[in-house]
């Protein structure tokens, strides 16, 4: 048993540090120095220079064009990148659509869709959720009707996340209406600039267009552009969603949001204040566990292991833990968490964005399976409990 | 011990409560909220003036400054239903913060040149006082007041002034070196200048700085200044607990509906047991906000310091703990709508935050409390 | 709206207040002064002592021997009691059996039992729960067969709350085993020196002898003995579910509780300690939000009104401000919390009891009908959610 | 980054746990404590003495002490098995607690004279340390070793010493003024009154006065005595959290087990969703403690002051808050009869609690996290 790092491993981790360093622009340099929000057009700035060193998808296998990195070394790039504060990559296409093609798609499809997903020439968005369908996901209701070589989409997605920015969206229709929710479901990639497809972006809490309401009215889709199965989708969508979980336990993002509550309690002079600095360190110890249940998962990863129980747990405790690392960022700003975002000159820099991301940070137990979702998931597979 | 409202206090209720539903719901908050980046305006004038014909802005004055003469008992069911509604008229920040600041410390004649356009709906007032880095301390430290001849050179920073931006005289606290004072300037004076702050809660505020020349008789000379801030601070934080309850209890309701009649996996979301004890745990939240409400607001008059801190700081940390965890989970329990800007839940969440902070967060009211003299055990 | 007591009812309290200066025994004093653990000897002792005041059954009807107290009255009394520190009395005769006899005995019952009650000369216990059937009460298998002028009881009953201490058991057993859970239950009185009945005392986590499994075997009891209609026992023990649940808030237990934390904490010289006093505080707000709950139930009971919503909360909140209450005595303790009960010399008498206390007291949120029962009432009754 | 157990590691893990189920179930614990009044005894020696033959008393020494020269991580398996199975013998007392202050500040004669019998099983110690007020002070500071010509008078009182009622060597800690010595002495030491105390967990304790002349060979005369202690503090912190993973482990599966065979209402109680979701908040406990374990157990041998520190405190933290709330859920889970002596739940929780005080509590150890260097931010 052993914490540490191989030699190996710390000079790959020296490697990263030292290119992070040359390679991230000012401008972005700047912004991650004081926690600030990114705007797409940086994110896939950011996208482009990762796709130029070989890193943007560090878990992609070498033959889709991955650069071949060990477990721990993916482990250790993720966690420099977050603790670099550097732009969250858009996952839609690197993490969720992109494995999805290579697992089920056709030679045709993985050759027209990776490369572009790679260069971040094509940015993806997704349309799972409906309205009225949150959770339980095999209700949905969009319908696909055979025409040909082509189905014809109407219907309505919603939590587009950045389908504003996108040019694809991979979506789950119904395309056979006879037969019992999961079944019944395709899987289909869906150019957005298809006559009849419109992304209305909606406002978040937190005052950001997050994410929209996207329609299709009348939308023809080449057959072509099914994933997987016909009437198979939900095996797609099945094989993405275990995916989705293990992306957001961010304990990196966590522990930035911690330090930023450090500094801004330093700012405030309430570090020295043994009831803040409690308060605070209560949070990190908590983080510090989770932050080892994660080692766990990846020691098992690159040992080949499947994820074992304690990765369960990471994006339940985690998404908390963020959210509570923002609460407490609010409760240290005291009288100036009044102040909504961009308001210069009213609080600091590093205070500029802590409303308003505390706001549309409900949003992480929710999204991604929501935190009822993972309980009865825990409940049934990993306890065994009986169903109701 | 009686728990039960007068018949006048039911009728009060009732009318108010008439008012928010047919000339402001929520709608008409977000609206207001949407178009004042435009407009510059969060509030309705013309509403004010209708408010101060009802006679309500006139509640917790007495009679001899031209009002009412009611209680915060009265104050309180106003302000539980304009929280409920979401009434974005600076009733709070007016009439109880700046008003009673300025009743308690203001002479006669004050009375008659500020109060009394405020009773009648025709002006607003503003209580300028916190100042950066100094949280929640009831007096004024960095905002100078010194003598110059017969009047007053007044030099300082005001942050976070609730309704500051449109509030036609601002009370603005200074110290003099020795003691606290307070100068009640029209916007338009001199020595201010007022900027425009956006807030979590879509109200707005202001920063103010103050520099300049202050005439004698701007200076409130009719009381204690300390000793009426400290007041204003105490009712004002007992109303916020008013207002938070109206919240609670509308989000509550809010949820609950929606428990009733979101269906998934094909039944309503609200028969699993889980989402039913969340929302039973919030039930219990707010009746104890409703509970520590009723404690603040009559003991928010009470001459006792002892006895007046202990209950305000119970009910406004009881609110501050109760109504963030009530409206969190109305979202959680909501889902992905109540991301949503456009679902009303979240904007109730955001004023529960500014509420949670005004007047004293839960750390503070916590400090005091621990720190009041019925605290420790007799041996 | 008022929250002081009236002129009339601040001279009852002074009344009380002198009264308990002069009517508790100094060895029941000296035990209060430090919350030690009554013997069942004391609290027998002081509810003779109550009975000769006439102040034992505040909320009997005076025509059944209570004092004709006013709500306000009886609640001024009860506060006093407990913030004396007062033995509390057992409350199966008192408040249990004695008003289901008032509200659905005979009038030979009432005159038979309801005297012996209040005198105590005669201790009673309750016999609801059974093995393998906790809260789910209807499905209890104790039987009584009908063998002309008696039935004949069979079967166990556990949680028997000092039943070895008990002249009298009140009982639910089945009458009729051919129809539905509720139906076919009656409520019956049964004499414990009848041949057959064994209480054997269990010790609890506080290593108390706090509660029996009490045994019946081919017990007769006649059949003078049953309470209200023969098969109609649910109706008398739903009538008695209610009145136990407003007992259990026991506000001034908790501000006793807290009042000797603070003073262990004194004795620690952890009272001027940042930390911990403001953890002591916390619970006390949390224990004054409670309490001005049990005044507006108190008010509305003085006002002859039905406990509204807010009563509902009392026994949720109450009993867990009371294990926390216990919980933060231990964490004041610190190492002192190793100590197991009777260590005098090791720890101070103010301590002794804490540790056994604070393990019993899990059963708090148990017992009375569990939290989790609570909290299903409250969900379907109040709040109106759809059964699941 | 290896989570992987050795060979020999699992082979460990595999015959404690056997030699728990065979020899020392929990109704063995339970025995011993029920006539822990009557006879005196807690333990077994004649277990103690096959543990030793079994190597286990010899794992955390090194070889040139008679040790097996194994890892904190070995003991730590051990540990687990031993908590799952409330083995009563007083290993983390007498092999780590008092063992490893021992190893670190006895010269190489005074390990052969107390260490190895400890090794063989043929001999207890206990580490008497803590003193009244002083609450996890590291150091001795009431109890005073003051020379007396080529002696030592020692003189002071210590509480709660771990398995002192039974120990054949008291290893007594003590301050000459200037820095901090430990004396070695057998349990008939002139100097020595021993008292027994009943203490929560059923495992018993001593009261331990010390008054008289103690010859200077007693004195751990191999090492520094103030780091040896504090170091030992560290390592008995990191296996009491490992013991604690036993518990919390035996408890959820007791309380799963529960509640898939306890029916009410007709049904499975497991089938209740909010049971379920409890349940699931217990096991996301459970795998944090499962995780710290590892965390402490590696970095308890680590020389760094502040690496060793933080992953000490934060699991000794994680411990007492994730190890109450697993325990106390457990019991009310378990409903009615977790309140019973009878059930095992009970014995858990309180040696739960227990394992939570002992070598500093949650408060002590979230401020000594907090003080750590590496807690404040870089500028």
């Amino acid at each position: 048993m052993d914490l540490s790092f191989s030699p190996d491993d710390l000079r790959f981790r020296d490697e990263v540090r030292s290119w992070l360093g040359d390679a991230m622009p000012a401008g972005i340099r700047a912004k991650a120095e004081v926690d600030a929000h990114f705007e797409m057009e940086e994110v896939m700035q950011w996208h482009r220079i990762l796709y130029g060193k070989g890193w943007v998808a560090p878990h992609w296998p070498t033959k889709f064009g991955g650069p071949g990195l060990s477990a721990t070394q993916r482990f250790i790039l993720t966690e420099e990148l977050e603790l670099a504060g550097a732009p969250s990559l858009s996952p839609f296409g690197l993490s969720m659509v992109g494995p999805a093609i290579m697992q089920f798609g056709t030679p045709e499809q993985q050759q027209r869709f990776l490369p572009k997903i790679l260069s971040g020439d094509e940015v993806w968005c997704q349309g799972y959720s409906e309205p009225g369908a949150g959770s339980d996901l095999a209700s949905l209701r969009t319908t696909a009707t055979d025409d040909g070589d082509a189905f014809v989409l109407n219907g309505q997605k919603t939590w587009t996340t950045y389908a504003q920015y996108a040019d694809w969206i991979f979506c789950l229709v119904r395309t056979d209406g006879s037969v019992k929710k999961q079944a019944g479901i395709s899987f289909v990639l869906v150019d957005m600039r298809t006559p009849g497809v419109e992304a209305r972006p909606m406002l978040t809490i937190g005052h950001t267009p997050a994410f929209c309401d996207t329609f299709f009215e009348n939308v023809r889709v080449p057959k072509t552009q099914v994933v997987g199965p016909l009437h198979g989708g939900w095996t797609v969508a099945k094989a993405l969603l275990g995916h989705e979980r293990t992306l957001i336990a961010a304990v990196g993002h966590s522990q930035r949001a911690i330090r930023r509550v450090k500094r801004i309690a330093a700012a405030h002079g309430l570090l020295d204040d043994l009831a803040w600095r409690s308060r605070i360190a209560r949070l990190e110890i908590q983080l510090e566990a989770l932050q080892m249940a994660n080692y766990r998962t990846l020691a098992g990863a690159a040992l080949g292991h499947a994820p074992g129980p304690e990765s369960s747990i990471l994006k339940l405790r985690g998404s908390e833990i963020f959210q509570r690392a923002f609460e407490l960022a609010m409760d240290v700003m005291g009288p100036d968490a009044l102040a909504w975002f961009n308001q210069p000159g009213v609080v600091s820099e590093l205070e500029q964005s802590v409303a308003s991301t505390y706001c549309y940070n409900r949003a992480t137990t929710i999204y991604g399976g929501s935190s009822e979702i993972q309980k009865n998931i825990i409940a049934k597979l990993i306890l065994g409990l009986p169903g109701a | 011990m009686d728990f039960q409202l007068s018949d006048e206090q039911k009728l009060l209720r009732d009318s108010v409560r008439t008012f928010t539903k047919q000339r402001s719901p929520v709608t008409r908050f977000r609206k207001l909220r949407d178009h004042a980046g435009v407009t510059g305006d969060g509030w309705d004038r013309g509403l004010w003036r209708e408010m101060g014909e009802l006679g309500w802005l006139s509640l917790p004055f007495p009679e001899a400054a031209g009002g009412f003469g009611g209680t915060l008992v009265d104050v309180g069911l106003l302000l539980e239903a304009f929280g409920a509604a979401l009434v974005p008229e600076p009733y709070l920040a007016s009439v109880i913060h700046a008003g009673l600041a300025l009743l308690r410390a203001g002479s006669a004649e004050q009375h008659a040149r500020w109060l009394a356009p405020l009773i009648d709906g025709r002006s607003s007032l503003a209580l300028a006082h916190a100042e950066a880095g100094h949280r929640f301390d009831p007096q004024p430290r960095s905002t100078t007041a010194t003598r110059d001849g017969a009047a007053w050179r007044v030099r300082g920073a005001k942050q976070f002034v609730a309704h500051g931006q449109h509030a036609d005289v601002l009370v603005v606290s200074a110290t003099d070196g020795e003691q606290t004072q307070l100068f009640a300037l029209p916007r338009d004076h001199a020595a201010l200048r007022i900027d425009r702050v956006q807030t979590i809660d879509g109200l707005g505020a202001a920063s103010v700085h103050i520099d300049g020349v202050v005439d004698d008789e701007h200076r409130l000379a009719g009381g204690d200044a300390a000793l009426a801030l400290d007041r204003a601070h105490d009712a004002a934080a007992a109303m916020a607990v008013s207002e938070g309850l109206g919240i609670c209890q509308a989000v509550l309701e809010l949820t609950v509906g929606h428990l009733r009649t979101r269906e998934q996996f094909g039944v309503a979301i609200g028969s699993f047991q889980a989402l039913q004890h969340r929302a039973v745990e919030m039930f219990v939240e707010v009746e104890l906000v409703r509970s520590v409400a009723v404690l603040a607001a009559v003991r928010a008059d009470e001459e006792n310091d002892d006895l007046r801190r202990r209950a305000v700081s119970v009910a406004k940390a009881q609110l501050a703990t109760g109504g963030r965890f009530v409206t969190q989970q109305a979202i959680q329990l909501h889902g992905g709508i109540g991301i949503t800007d456009e679902h009303d839940v979240g904007l109730y969440f955001k004023r529960m935050h500014a509420l949670g902070v005004m007047f004293g967060d839960e750390e503070h009211h916590v400090r005091r409390f621990a720190a009041s003299p019925s605290f420790a055990p007799a041996p």
